[in-house]
């Protein structure tokens, strides 16, 4: 029995693919724990972008909400909203984009709008698009974190809020998408990466003790493995004292 | 709605009281946009619009959280022009969701859009343009779900992009740290898209944590004019349980327990009954 | 171009002395915008240009006045993209007048917009945007003059308005008041257009009054980040006779005095000769 | 023999067509001037907005340029020039804007362009355009300031360089100008109206001690006298005490 949970592990394999000194937008939840992980582990100088207009923020403690006052008080430059996509995100200023999804299909198109029913009478309505769209777009790379389960891990997204691959090779030039898109998906399971010849997401990393059955048991398509598919390595005492630390000043939100 | 002040002969926003300042100028049916972008939001206004029972609004904003939450549950909105509806870092709004998924307590039509999208709507509102330019929805299911979001073509280069067209409210609504007594408003911290939304407005109401005599320059300061804003009331702790930067600390705690509190039709009507109903104008 | 830095492992903007930053970033035959709305004009960095002996450039700037007066006498510009050329409060600039009605030293070609028109054009270049759009040009002889403005029409409302082509020059260089050593710059008082000068620009030099080890903040500022700015050298007073406010005044003298010294060609020649040539790369 | 001159009186006379508390779109030189004496005599809350970002400038002095310092220190708000443009003059916020004029047709149309010959080799070259044509196009009226002349008020201005009322009746709306155009011409002779019908410029006032032979002389069309045309009021003692001491301060300009 391993030390440390999925998520856990979850996070500090997503924090690992951060390289330092790179400039990274990301959102609430385990995309700004990962990031902040990266931060005060490997990547010191990683340059994290709120789209609350926080450019370079540098919390001791991960904010709630992606306008705490933390994230203002630490930044390099705090800008407008409209300035933060526009002039930041939209130009391909940004390396790294850091998403979740609800739904994922194979092309690592992202749900996070409705869930099942049809649009206008969805058996579950989500929070929406947010910042996602755009970020999908025009990041350099976009990393995803997500649970793998057959609700998530799809055939087809009931909704596209978030294009990765669209329907395959060649779809992110004929739409004039200028960013990468995802590079990764980071999974409770393992890592998953897209094929360079057809751009569909094959499994290319098992985190410590999870099966190949486990992870296409967990897909609702055919799970290619890729060849050369490797174990990751757990997470490193250090790696887990420093999310632990970090998860614990969540409950101290207000001590701002 | 300025008005011409006799004393100063100068232009100046009109200082009200928040009851006084939403019954002139949020009415029924009206197009409103409360913002602020985690910063600084007006929910001691968005109380007021509750207590004073607004009907058929189309509420306008980028992050529509627990304050519109509470206005939707309270069956003040016909629909919601959004790009993101949650409880940020808690999860979902299960007013906003019972009102979708279940129509409770009225039905809720939805308009939304990306953030990008919502940010340059109000640019082209406050810039007097019919419409915005932007690299956005492409690829995506949005632009299907609405006429406001379409291709343009670029007459220098042919390259297609997207059109969004502005958002013109009604009114607008944001909570600021200061005022003085012309009406001119200064914030800071996190400033949002709080400037474009008022600009984009026929008339504005803005709630300050207090009103001085003089403003003193601030490091990251937005100003807006006395000459640009409608009205101001000074009700201060109005951002609770957000915050004002140099004022309060965002209540992380409530957020927190705004989950369980929503998730039940009644005791979502017990808590809107005591803390908004029964808590009177004071707020 | 900014680097990743090994000791600190981030990326940030080189420093460097402002004769290895014109050196390296401005070639002959570039578009070069030094902008700079009435202060903070980089008067140094366009000296050293002159030094340089750049030829050819296309010079982009809204107010080009005394110090491309200076450069378009000295024979640097091929062509001029502007919107307003003169000198302040003084009155024409005569070597650029020269150059247009006498071709000396050299023909200056001509692209001219309205500075609503150029501010939009920076705009778009800011944002990753081939074109921006505007209320403006509309019923004027300007557009029949330049490719760069087109007419658009609304994919909403159908109404024509007026597209502007994005700005995209090879380099632009601005003065600021200080940066940090990681090339972070911070400037205040009236900051013009020079941040979207430089998000526009493939690459950027700024000068500054001084680098000093933590930026504090100061109300009005704009600050460009060390990773989206190429070059940084320290230039005290680099923007005399333009200011740097909290550094110098703006030397009105200079400007009044410089209708006279330029009025002449040789001497004004004399002028750069001593003033600029032999000054050295000290200023 | 009067003791003023022709520029003072000019320059009263378009002081006293700004009202108090209006926001006002000034470039420098006489428009800068005029504008300030007015705040300082009877508009003591005319808002200020200079093309430099500065809203809401309170200058104690004559500035040189639209740039000088103190605008920035004693404006409510200094904002970016896009924003100057796109935000405040774009959508009609600004109730008034002074420009001044090489060249004026019959219609108020503007030019600051080029002079004689043709635009590629001019007889003079102007310094163009600046804010002129959106000031022209967009503020709610404009006031133009002038001296005239047979060089200056021309049958046919070389270049449209700001739209006044174009060709006529009835253009300003097929062109969509949203503004309500140039209301007064200020010069050193008298006033200038548009007539209501024709919309082209005639003389409605003219200054003490000027007859309106010489008016028409220095008109280059045939210059239309308003029925009920008046003589103006020469400068008052205070008006022209405070706009002697106002431009005293521009010797002064290095005192920021």
């Amino acid at each position: 029995m391993a030390d440390w949970t999925a998520d856990e592990m979850m996070t500090v394999a997503a924090a690992r693919q951060l390289r330092d000194g790179a400039a990274c937008f990301v959102g609430i939840g385990l995309p700004s724990t990962a990031a902040n992980l990266a931060r005060a582990t490997h990547a010191p100088n990683l340059v994290l972008v709120y789209e609350s207009g926080c450019l370079g923020a540098k919390p001791d403690r991960l904010p709630l909400s992606i306008g705490d006052g933390v994230l203002a008080d630490t930044a390099d430059a705090v800008v407008s909203v409209p300035e933060v996509f526009n002039y930041w995100l939209q130009p391909g200023r940004i390396d790294v984009g850091f998403l979740g999804a609800a739904q994922l299909d194979r092309y690592g198109n992202i749900n996070t709008t409705v869930v099942g029913g049809d649009y206008d009478a969805p058996k579950v309505r989500l929070p929406g698009a947010g910042g996602a769209p755009e970020i999908a777009a025009s990041c350099g790379e976009v990393v995803v974190i997500v649970r793998q389960n057959l609700r998530t891990f799809t055939e087809r997204v009931d909704f596209i809020t978030s294009v990765g691959y669209g329907t395959g090779p060649g779809d992110r030039e004929r739409l004039g998408l200028r960013g990468g898109g995802p590079r990764v998906v980071i999974t409770d399971l393992g890592v998953l990466e897209p094929d360079p010849i057809t751009c569909e997401l094959t499994l290319t990393r098992l985190h410590p003790g999870v099966t190949r059955a486990q992870a296409r048991a967990a897909t609702g398509w055919d799970l290619v493995l890729a060849e050369g598919l490797t174990t990751g390595e757990p997470p490193a005492a250090r790696e887990l004292a420093v999310l632990r630390a970090l998860e614990a000043t969540k409950s101290d939100g207000r001590r701002q | 709605m300025p008005r011409f002040s006799q004393e100063t002969g100068r232009l100046v926003a009109t200082l009200v009281s928040l009851a006084d300042g939403v019954a002139d100028l949020v009415r029924d049916g009206a197009v409103v946009a409360l913002e602020g972008f985690t910063h600084l939001i007006p929910f001691a206004a968005g109380h007021e619009i509750i207590r004073q029972g607004r009907q058929d609004l189309t509420l306008v904003r980028m992050t529509p959280d627990v304050i519109y939450d509470q206005l939707i549950g309270a069956g003040c909105a016909r629909r919601l022009v959004f790009s993101w509806g949650g409880n940020p870092g808690v999860g979902s709004l299960h007013r906003f969701r019972d009102a979708v998924q279940h129509a409770w307590p009225r039905p809720l039509e939805l308009e939304e859009h990306s953030h990008a999208g919502m940010a340059n709507r109000y640019v082209a509102g406050a810039s007097g343009l019919p419409f915005a330019v932007l690299r956005g929805y492409t690829g995506t299911d949005l632009p299907a779900r609405t006429d406001n979001v379409r291709p343009i073509t670029c007459p220098f280069t042919g390259e297609i992009l997207t059109a969004v067209s502005a958002l013109r409210p009604d009114v607008t609504v944001v909570h600021a740290q200061r005022a003085d007594r012309a009406g001119n408003v200064q914030m800071w911290g996190i400033t949002g898209v709080q400037k474009e939304a008022v600009l984009a407005a026929h008339r504005s109401l803005v709630t300050v944590e207090e009103i001085v005599d003089e403003l003193h320059p601030v490091p990251g300061q937005v100003v807006l004019p006395g000459w640009a804003v409608s009205a101001v009331a000074e009700v201060p702790g109005g951002a609770h349980p957000s915050y004002a930067h140099g004022y309060s600390v965002r209540d992380n705690d409530f957020y927190r327990a705004w989950d369980a509190v929503s998730r039940n039709r009644d005791t979502f009507r017990a808590w809107l009954d005591q803390h908004v109903h029964r808590a009177g104008a004071a707020a």
